[in-house]
Protein backbone atom coordinates (compact mmCIF):
# COMPACT_ATOMS: atom_id res chain seq x y z
CA UNK A 1 0.00 0.00 0.00
CA UNK A 2 1.06 3.25 -0.86
CA UNK A 3 -0.58 6.47 0.15
CA UNK A 4 1.09 9.64 -2.18
CA UNK A 5 0.74 13.01 -0.48
CA UNK A 6 0.42 16.74 -1.63
CA UNK A 7 1.46 19.46 0.21
CA UNK A 8 0.62 23.20 -0.64
CA UNK A 9 0.71 26.74 0.39
CA UNK A 10 1.57 27.04 4.12
CA UNK A 11 1.52 23.35 4.53
CA UNK A 12 4.48 22.87 1.94
CA UNK A 13 6.38 25.05 3.76
CA UNK A 14 6.20 23.66 7.04
CA UNK A 15 6.84 20.25 5.39
CA UNK A 16 9.22 21.82 3.04
CA UNK A 17 8.41 19.45 0.61
CA UNK A 18 5.00 19.27 -1.65
CA UNK A 19 5.05 15.10 -2.89
CA UNK A 20 5.77 12.77 -0.96
CA UNK A 21 4.77 8.88 -0.56
CA UNK A 22 3.81 6.94 2.80
CA UNK A 23 2.98 3.33 3.30
CA UNK A 24 0.38 2.11 4.90
CA UNK A 25 -1.97 4.49 7.12
CA UNK A 26 -5.37 3.58 8.06
CA UNK A 27 -7.68 6.51 7.39
CA UNK A 28 -7.16 10.47 7.35
CA UNK A 29 -7.13 10.34 11.10
CA UNK A 30 -4.42 8.66 11.48
CA UNK A 31 -2.53 10.41 8.64
CA UNK A 32 -3.24 13.50 10.54
CA UNK A 33 -1.68 12.39 13.54
CA UNK A 34 1.25 11.13 12.16
CA UNK A 35 1.74 14.41 10.04
CA UNK A 36 1.72 17.09 13.45
CA UNK A 37 3.88 14.44 15.26
CA UNK A 38 6.59 14.87 12.25
CA UNK A 39 5.80 18.49 11.50
CA UNK A 40 5.00 19.71 15.09
CA UNK A 41 4.22 23.49 13.67
CA UNK A 42 1.09 22.09 11.36
CA UNK A 43 -0.53 21.73 14.79
CA UNK A 44 -0.75 25.45 14.95
CA UNK A 45 -2.25 25.68 11.58
CA UNK A 46 -5.35 25.07 9.82
CA UNK A 47 -5.32 22.53 6.96
CA UNK A 48 -7.70 20.52 5.11
CA UNK A 49 -7.82 17.73 3.83
CA UNK A 50 -8.39 16.54 -0.28
CA UNK A 51 -8.55 12.49 -0.96
CA UNK A 52 -8.59 11.73 -4.78
CA UNK A 53 -9.41 15.58 -5.39
CA UNK A 54 -12.51 15.21 -2.69
CA UNK A 55 -12.72 17.35 0.06
CA UNK A 56 -13.47 15.36 3.11
CA UNK A 57 -15.12 16.56 6.12
CA UNK A 58 -14.97 13.29 8.31
CA UNK A 59 -12.27 10.85 9.02
CA UNK A 60 -12.12 9.01 6.00
CA UNK A 61 -10.23 5.27 4.87
CA UNK A 62 -7.53 5.59 2.87
CA UNK A 63 -6.88 3.04 -0.11
CA UNK A 64 -4.21 1.86 -1.70
CA UNK A 65 -2.75 4.82 -4.44
CA UNK A 66 -5.21 7.19 -2.92
CA UNK A 67 -3.74 10.69 -3.33
CA UNK A 68 -4.24 12.96 -0.18
CA UNK A 69 -3.74 16.51 -0.48
CA UNK A 70 -3.22 19.13 2.73
CA UNK A 71 -4.76 22.24 2.13
CA UNK A 72 -4.62 25.53 3.54
CA UNK A 73 -7.35 27.61 3.59
CA UNK A 74 -8.01 29.22 -0.29
CA UNK A 75 -7.16 32.40 -1.04
CA UNK A 76 -7.66 32.92 -4.83
CA UNK A 77 -8.76 35.86 -6.60
CA UNK B 1 -25.75 29.61 -29.33
CA UNK B 2 -24.67 29.26 -26.08
CA UNK B 3 -20.97 28.04 -25.80
CA UNK B 4 -20.52 25.86 -22.67
CA UNK B 5 -17.30 24.32 -23.49
CA UNK B 6 -14.73 24.79 -21.20
CA UNK B 7 -11.43 26.70 -21.45
CA UNK B 8 -8.19 26.74 -19.79
CA UNK B 9 -8.76 29.15 -16.95
CA UNK B 10 -5.48 29.51 -15.28
CA UNK B 11 -2.84 31.98 -17.03
CA UNK B 12 0.62 32.99 -16.18
CA UNK B 13 1.00 36.31 -14.15
CA UNK B 14 -1.36 39.13 -14.66
CA UNK B 15 -4.30 39.47 -16.97
CA UNK B 16 -3.71 42.78 -19.09
CA UNK B 17 -6.27 44.66 -19.79
CA UNK B 18 -6.38 43.88 -23.70
CA UNK B 19 -6.45 40.28 -23.16
CA UNK B 20 -10.19 41.95 -21.68
CA UNK B 21 -11.13 43.85 -24.19
CA UNK B 22 -10.36 41.12 -26.82
CA UNK B 23 -12.31 38.80 -24.28
CA UNK B 24 -15.39 41.36 -24.94
CA UNK B 25 -14.60 41.95 -28.80
CA UNK B 26 -15.53 38.57 -29.11
CA UNK B 27 -18.88 38.38 -27.67
CA UNK B 28 -19.58 41.14 -30.49
CA UNK B 29 -21.30 38.28 -32.61
CA UNK B 30 -23.34 36.80 -30.37
CA UNK B 31 -25.92 39.35 -31.12
CA UNK B 32 -28.48 37.72 -28.49
CA UNK B 33 -26.48 38.71 -25.60
CA UNK B 34 -27.98 41.99 -23.97
CA UNK B 35 -26.37 42.23 -20.63
CA UNK B 36 -22.34 41.29 -19.60
CA UNK B 37 -21.16 41.86 -16.38
CA UNK B 38 -17.13 41.16 -15.28
CA UNK B 39 -15.46 40.79 -12.32
CA UNK B 40 -11.63 41.72 -12.12
CA UNK B 41 -10.04 40.98 -8.69
CA UNK B 42 -6.82 43.54 -8.61
CA UNK B 43 -3.80 42.87 -6.26
CA UNK B 44 -3.99 45.52 -3.54
CA UNK B 45 -0.68 46.89 -1.84
CA UNK B 46 -2.01 46.68 1.71
CA UNK B 47 0.40 47.55 4.52
CA UNK B 48 1.49 44.61 6.78
CA UNK B 49 3.53 45.67 9.96
CA UNK B 50 4.35 48.93 8.37
CA UNK B 51 5.10 47.21 4.67
CA UNK B 52 3.48 47.32 1.88
CA UNK B 53 2.76 44.30 -0.41
CA UNK B 54 4.48 44.72 -3.55
CA UNK B 55 2.78 41.44 -5.30
CA UNK B 56 1.15 38.36 -4.46
CA UNK B 57 2.67 35.13 -5.76
CA UNK B 58 0.13 32.60 -6.77
CA UNK B 59 -0.03 28.77 -6.65
CA UNK B 60 -2.59 26.10 -6.75
CA UNK B 61 -3.45 22.50 -6.79
CA UNK B 62 -4.34 22.53 -10.94
CA UNK B 63 -5.98 19.33 -11.07
CA UNK B 64 -8.27 19.76 -8.27
CA UNK B 65 -9.14 23.42 -9.15
CA UNK B 66 -9.26 22.43 -12.69
CA UNK B 67 -12.35 19.76 -11.59
CA UNK B 68 -13.65 22.68 -9.16
CA UNK B 69 -13.51 25.84 -12.12
CA UNK B 70 -15.84 22.95 -14.35
CA UNK B 71 -18.38 22.07 -11.46
CA UNK B 72 -18.60 25.63 -10.69
CA UNK B 73 -19.47 26.20 -14.44
CA UNK B 74 -21.60 23.55 -14.87
CA UNK B 75 -23.46 24.55 -12.01
CA UNK B 76 -23.95 28.55 -13.51
CA UNK B 77 -25.65 27.84 -16.71
CA UNK B 78 -28.14 25.50 -14.78
CA UNK B 79 -29.08 27.57 -11.77
CA UNK B 80 -28.32 31.01 -14.17
CA UNK B 81 -30.09 32.25 -17.97
CA UNK B 82 -26.11 32.76 -18.77
CA UNK B 83 -25.37 32.72 -22.76
CA UNK B 84 -21.63 32.26 -22.10
CA UNK B 85 -19.39 32.64 -19.49
CA UNK B 86 -15.53 32.64 -18.62
CA UNK B 87 -13.02 32.29 -16.06
CA UNK B 88 -9.71 33.08 -15.65
CA UNK B 89 -7.12 33.32 -12.67
CA UNK B 90 -3.42 33.65 -12.54
CA UNK B 91 -0.45 31.88 -11.86
CA UNK B 92 2.86 32.75 -10.83
CA UNK B 93 3.74 36.56 -9.64
CA UNK B 94 1.14 39.52 -9.89
CA UNK B 95 2.26 42.94 -8.91
CA UNK B 96 0.29 44.79 -7.22
CA UNK B 97 -2.15 47.23 -8.92
CA UNK B 98 -2.67 44.09 -11.84
CA UNK B 99 -5.36 41.59 -12.24
CA UNK B 100 -5.63 38.27 -11.35
CA UNK B 101 -9.07 37.03 -11.52
CA UNK B 102 -11.50 37.99 -13.81
CA UNK B 103 -15.03 36.52 -14.26
CA UNK B 104 -17.01 37.35 -17.05
CA UNK B 105 -21.05 36.13 -18.27
CA UNK B 106 -23.11 37.28 -20.64
CA UNK B 107 -26.82 36.74 -21.01
CA UNK B 108 -29.54 37.93 -22.59
CA UNK B 109 -31.46 39.99 -19.62
CA UNK B 110 -29.23 41.71 -16.95
CA UNK B 111 -30.40 40.42 -13.91
CA UNK B 112 -29.39 36.48 -15.21
CA UNK B 113 -25.72 38.03 -16.31
CA UNK B 114 -24.71 40.22 -12.50
CA UNK B 115 -26.46 37.28 -10.35
CA UNK B 116 -24.31 34.71 -12.26
CA UNK B 117 -21.09 36.35 -11.74
CA UNK B 118 -21.49 37.36 -8.39
CA UNK B 119 -22.05 33.64 -7.46
CA UNK B 120 -19.22 32.48 -10.33
CA UNK B 121 -16.85 34.72 -7.89
CA UNK B 122 -17.91 33.90 -4.16
CA UNK B 123 -17.78 30.02 -5.38
CA UNK B 124 -14.25 30.57 -6.43
CA UNK B 125 -13.00 32.61 -3.33
CA UNK B 126 -14.70 29.94 -1.20
CA UNK B 127 -13.88 26.27 -3.09
CA UNK B 128 -11.12 26.58 -5.56
CA UNK B 129 -7.52 25.28 -3.93
CA UNK B 130 -5.47 28.59 -4.84
CA UNK B 131 -3.13 30.10 -2.80
CA UNK B 132 -1.55 33.71 -2.89
CA UNK B 133 1.51 34.29 -0.88
CA UNK B 134 1.90 38.47 0.01
CA UNK B 135 5.30 39.85 -0.58
CA UNK B 136 6.26 42.75 0.86
CA UNK B 137 9.03 45.10 -0.40
CA UNK B 138 11.19 43.99 3.06
CA UNK B 139 11.16 40.30 1.08
CA UNK B 140 8.96 38.89 4.39
CA UNK B 141 5.94 37.44 3.06
CA UNK B 142 2.72 36.09 4.22
CA UNK B 143 -0.12 33.73 3.24
CA UNK B 144 -3.10 35.65 1.81
CA UNK B 145 -6.54 35.16 3.64
CA UNK B 146 -9.80 35.72 1.71
CA UNK B 147 -12.72 37.68 3.81
CA UNK C 1 -7.70 58.49 -3.09
CA UNK C 2 -11.40 58.43 -3.92
CA UNK C 3 -11.69 59.68 -7.11
CA UNK C 4 -15.23 61.35 -6.80
CA UNK C 5 -14.95 64.35 -9.48
CA UNK C 6 -17.56 63.86 -12.60
CA UNK C 7 -16.88 63.17 -16.10
CA UNK C 8 -18.30 62.85 -19.64
CA UNK C 9 -21.30 60.41 -19.77
CA UNK C 10 -22.41 60.38 -23.11
CA UNK C 11 -20.39 59.04 -26.02
CA UNK C 12 -21.28 59.31 -29.77
CA UNK C 13 -22.15 55.95 -31.08
CA UNK C 14 -20.53 52.52 -29.62
CA UNK C 15 -18.17 51.78 -26.64
CA UNK C 16 -15.68 50.17 -28.12
CA UNK C 17 -13.41 47.28 -26.04
CA UNK C 18 -10.43 49.12 -26.18
CA UNK C 19 -11.90 52.56 -24.76
CA UNK C 20 -13.17 49.75 -21.78
CA UNK C 21 -9.47 48.29 -22.12
CA UNK C 22 -8.27 51.89 -21.47
CA UNK C 23 -10.20 52.80 -18.45
CA UNK C 24 -9.39 49.30 -16.84
CA UNK C 25 -5.80 50.23 -17.34
CA UNK C 26 -6.03 53.85 -15.65
CA UNK C 27 -7.05 52.17 -12.44
CA UNK C 28 -3.57 49.85 -11.86
CA UNK C 29 -2.52 53.00 -10.34
CA UNK C 30 -4.76 53.06 -7.75
CA UNK C 31 -3.19 49.91 -5.26
CA UNK C 32 -5.75 50.24 -3.12
CA UNK C 33 -8.16 48.78 -5.04
CA UNK C 34 -9.05 44.88 -4.76
CA UNK C 35 -12.11 44.41 -6.91
CA UNK C 36 -13.58 46.08 -9.90
CA UNK C 37 -17.29 45.47 -11.00
CA UNK C 38 -18.11 46.53 -14.74
CA UNK C 39 -21.76 45.79 -16.22
CA UNK C 40 -22.33 46.11 -20.11
CA UNK C 41 -25.11 46.85 -21.78
CA UNK C 42 -24.69 45.28 -25.91
CA UNK C 43 -27.59 46.06 -28.43
CA UNK C 44 -29.53 42.78 -28.88
CA UNK C 45 -30.71 41.82 -32.57
CA UNK C 46 -34.15 41.06 -31.33
CA UNK C 47 -36.57 39.71 -33.69
CA UNK C 48 -40.03 42.15 -33.48
CA UNK C 49 -43.09 40.63 -35.94
CA UNK C 50 -40.10 38.66 -38.16
CA UNK C 51 -37.37 41.89 -38.79
CA UNK C 52 -34.39 41.37 -36.88
CA UNK C 53 -33.48 44.94 -35.13
CA UNK C 54 -29.90 45.91 -36.38
CA UNK C 55 -29.34 49.04 -34.65
CA UNK C 56 -30.71 51.08 -31.39
CA UNK C 57 -30.61 54.66 -32.05
CA UNK C 58 -30.11 56.69 -28.60
CA UNK C 59 -31.44 60.27 -27.78
CA UNK C 60 -31.61 61.90 -24.39
CA UNK C 61 -32.52 65.07 -22.87
CA UNK C 62 -29.21 65.99 -22.02
CA UNK C 63 -29.31 68.53 -19.06
CA UNK C 64 -31.85 66.34 -17.01
CA UNK C 65 -29.93 63.30 -18.05
CA UNK C 66 -26.64 64.90 -16.92
CA UNK C 67 -27.93 66.20 -13.70
CA UNK C 68 -29.62 62.55 -12.96
CA UNK C 69 -26.09 60.74 -13.46
CA UNK C 70 -24.60 63.16 -10.89
CA UNK C 71 -26.85 62.53 -8.19
CA UNK C 72 -26.90 58.66 -8.63
CA UNK C 73 -22.68 59.65 -8.63
CA UNK C 74 -23.20 60.86 -5.69
CA UNK C 75 -26.14 58.53 -4.00
CA UNK C 76 -23.33 55.94 -4.86
CA UNK C 77 -20.66 57.34 -3.03
CA UNK C 78 -22.89 57.93 0.21
CA UNK C 79 -24.21 54.67 0.01
CA UNK C 80 -21.21 52.33 -0.22
CA UNK C 81 -17.72 52.52 0.65
CA UNK C 82 -16.42 52.83 -2.88
CA UNK C 83 -12.89 53.95 -4.62
CA UNK C 84 -13.85 55.23 -7.73
CA UNK C 85 -16.85 54.90 -10.41
CA UNK C 86 -17.82 56.02 -14.25
CA UNK C 87 -20.61 55.53 -16.31
CA UNK C 88 -20.49 55.84 -20.42
CA UNK C 89 -23.66 55.83 -22.15
CA UNK C 90 -23.95 56.30 -26.23
CA UNK C 91 -25.68 58.60 -27.55
CA UNK C 92 -26.88 58.22 -31.31
CA UNK C 93 -26.16 54.78 -33.59
CA UNK C 94 -25.23 51.56 -32.04
CA UNK C 95 -25.39 48.42 -33.86
CA UNK C 96 -26.41 45.09 -32.80
CA UNK C 97 -23.51 43.76 -31.38
CA UNK C 98 -21.91 46.60 -29.80
CA UNK C 99 -21.95 47.84 -26.28
CA UNK C 100 -24.14 51.24 -25.52
CA UNK C 101 -23.83 51.60 -21.31
CA UNK C 102 -20.62 50.92 -19.54
CA UNK C 103 -20.30 50.91 -15.66
CA UNK C 104 -17.72 50.75 -13.77
CA UNK C 105 -17.31 50.65 -9.85
CA UNK C 106 -14.13 49.98 -8.12
CA UNK C 107 -13.75 49.41 -4.14
CA UNK C 108 -11.51 47.80 -1.86
CA UNK C 109 -13.55 44.87 -1.13
CA UNK C 110 -16.07 42.91 -3.94
CA UNK C 111 -18.96 43.59 -2.21
CA UNK C 112 -18.87 47.16 -2.54
CA UNK C 113 -18.10 47.54 -6.00
CA UNK C 114 -20.24 44.69 -6.70
CA UNK C 115 -23.26 46.01 -5.38
CA UNK C 116 -22.44 49.27 -6.23
CA UNK C 117 -22.38 49.01 -9.86
CA UNK C 118 -25.89 46.71 -9.83
CA UNK C 119 -27.31 49.88 -8.13
CA UNK C 120 -26.28 52.02 -10.39
CA UNK C 121 -27.47 50.24 -13.61
CA UNK C 122 -30.70 49.60 -12.29
CA UNK C 123 -31.01 53.35 -11.40
CA UNK C 124 -29.94 54.47 -14.58
CA UNK C 125 -32.26 52.12 -16.80
CA UNK C 126 -35.52 53.78 -14.57
CA UNK C 127 -34.63 57.34 -13.78
CA UNK C 128 -32.03 58.78 -16.70
CA UNK C 129 -34.13 59.99 -19.95
CA UNK C 130 -32.68 58.49 -22.41
CA UNK C 131 -34.50 56.72 -25.32
CA UNK C 132 -33.73 54.04 -27.55
CA UNK C 133 -35.45 53.54 -30.58
CA UNK C 134 -34.73 49.96 -32.22
CA UNK C 135 -33.91 50.43 -36.12
CA UNK C 136 -35.30 47.25 -38.21
CA UNK C 137 -33.71 45.55 -41.41
CA UNK C 138 -36.99 46.10 -43.48
CA UNK C 139 -36.65 50.14 -42.06
CA UNK C 140 -39.19 49.87 -39.40
CA UNK C 141 -38.55 51.28 -36.27
CA UNK C 142 -39.74 50.73 -32.54
CA UNK C 143 -39.27 52.73 -29.56
CA UNK C 144 -37.49 50.09 -27.24
CA UNK C 145 -39.05 48.95 -23.59
CA UNK C 146 -36.95 48.65 -20.32
CA UNK C 147 -37.70 45.34 -18.16
CA UNK D 1 -45.63 84.20 -20.01
CA UNK D 2 -43.99 81.77 -21.94
CA UNK D 3 -43.51 78.08 -21.28
CA UNK D 4 -40.84 76.41 -22.80
CA UNK D 5 -41.86 72.59 -23.91
CA UNK D 6 -39.41 70.24 -24.74
CA UNK D 7 -40.83 66.93 -26.53
CA UNK D 8 -38.28 63.48 -26.69
CA UNK D 9 -38.96 59.93 -28.16
CA UNK D 10 -42.32 59.07 -29.36
CA UNK D 11 -43.80 62.23 -28.14
CA UNK D 12 -41.56 64.23 -30.32
CA UNK D 13 -42.34 61.95 -33.41
CA UNK D 14 -46.59 62.80 -32.90
CA UNK D 15 -45.61 66.35 -31.96
CA UNK D 16 -43.09 66.60 -34.92
CA UNK D 17 -41.11 68.81 -33.08
CA UNK D 18 -38.96 68.88 -30.03
CA UNK D 19 -38.73 72.67 -29.03
CA UNK D 20 -41.54 75.61 -28.65
CA UNK D 21 -43.35 77.66 -26.84
CA UNK D 22 -46.52 78.20 -25.38
CA UNK D 23 -48.35 80.78 -23.72
CA UNK D 24 -49.93 81.26 -20.51
CA UNK D 25 -51.16 77.92 -19.11
CA UNK D 26 -52.15 77.69 -15.66
CA UNK D 27 -50.53 74.75 -14.42
CA UNK D 28 -49.13 71.13 -15.86
CA UNK D 29 -53.18 69.59 -15.70
CA UNK D 30 -54.41 72.50 -18.17
CA UNK D 31 -50.93 71.85 -20.55
CA UNK D 32 -51.12 67.88 -21.15
CA UNK D 33 -55.54 68.85 -21.80
CA UNK D 34 -54.31 71.39 -24.23
CA UNK D 35 -51.61 68.87 -25.63
CA UNK D 36 -53.98 66.19 -26.40
CA UNK D 37 -56.45 67.80 -27.91
CA UNK D 38 -53.85 69.47 -30.23
CA UNK D 39 -52.39 66.23 -30.58
CA UNK D 40 -55.17 63.19 -30.20
CA UNK D 41 -52.36 60.66 -30.80
CA UNK D 42 -50.73 61.39 -27.32
CA UNK D 43 -53.45 60.33 -25.77
CA UNK D 44 -52.74 56.56 -26.14
CA UNK D 45 -49.03 56.83 -25.21
CA UNK D 46 -47.52 57.42 -21.52
CA UNK D 47 -45.88 60.07 -21.10
CA UNK D 48 -44.42 62.22 -17.78
CA UNK D 49 -43.86 65.31 -17.38
CA UNK D 50 -40.35 67.41 -16.31
CA UNK D 51 -40.46 71.18 -14.62
CA UNK D 52 -37.28 72.30 -14.89
CA UNK D 53 -35.49 69.29 -15.03
CA UNK D 54 -37.53 67.76 -12.20
CA UNK D 55 -40.03 65.12 -12.67
CA UNK D 56 -42.98 66.00 -11.43
CA UNK D 57 -45.92 63.37 -10.71
CA UNK D 58 -48.94 65.90 -9.53
CA UNK D 59 -50.36 68.53 -11.18
CA UNK D 60 -47.77 71.38 -10.82
CA UNK D 61 -48.25 75.14 -11.15
CA UNK D 62 -46.32 76.42 -13.97
CA UNK D 63 -44.76 79.92 -14.35
CA UNK D 64 -43.11 82.18 -16.80
CA UNK D 65 -39.71 80.87 -18.32
CA UNK D 66 -41.17 77.53 -17.11
CA UNK D 67 -39.35 74.65 -19.05
CA UNK D 68 -41.71 72.20 -19.65
CA UNK D 69 -40.12 68.69 -20.75
CA UNK D 70 -42.52 65.51 -22.16
CA UNK D 71 -40.77 62.25 -21.63
CA UNK D 72 -42.47 59.22 -22.76
CA UNK D 73 -41.03 55.86 -20.66
CA UNK D 74 -36.88 55.94 -20.27
CA UNK D 75 -35.34 52.84 -22.21
CA UNK D 76 -31.43 54.07 -21.96
CA UNK D 77 -28.81 51.13 -21.19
Amino acid sequence: MEINILAFGQVAEITGKTNWSVPYVKDTGELRVLLEKSYPRLQSIEFAIAVNKKLISDNSELNDKDVVALLPPFSGG
Amino acid sequence: MSEKKSHKVFVDGAISPAFIADSISKHSSKKNIGAHSLFLGQVRDDKIDGQNVIAIEYTAYREMAEEKFLEIREDAFESHSIICMHIYHSLGLVKAGEISLFVFTSAVHRKDAIDACEMIVERIKKEVPVWGKELMDNNNSQWKKND
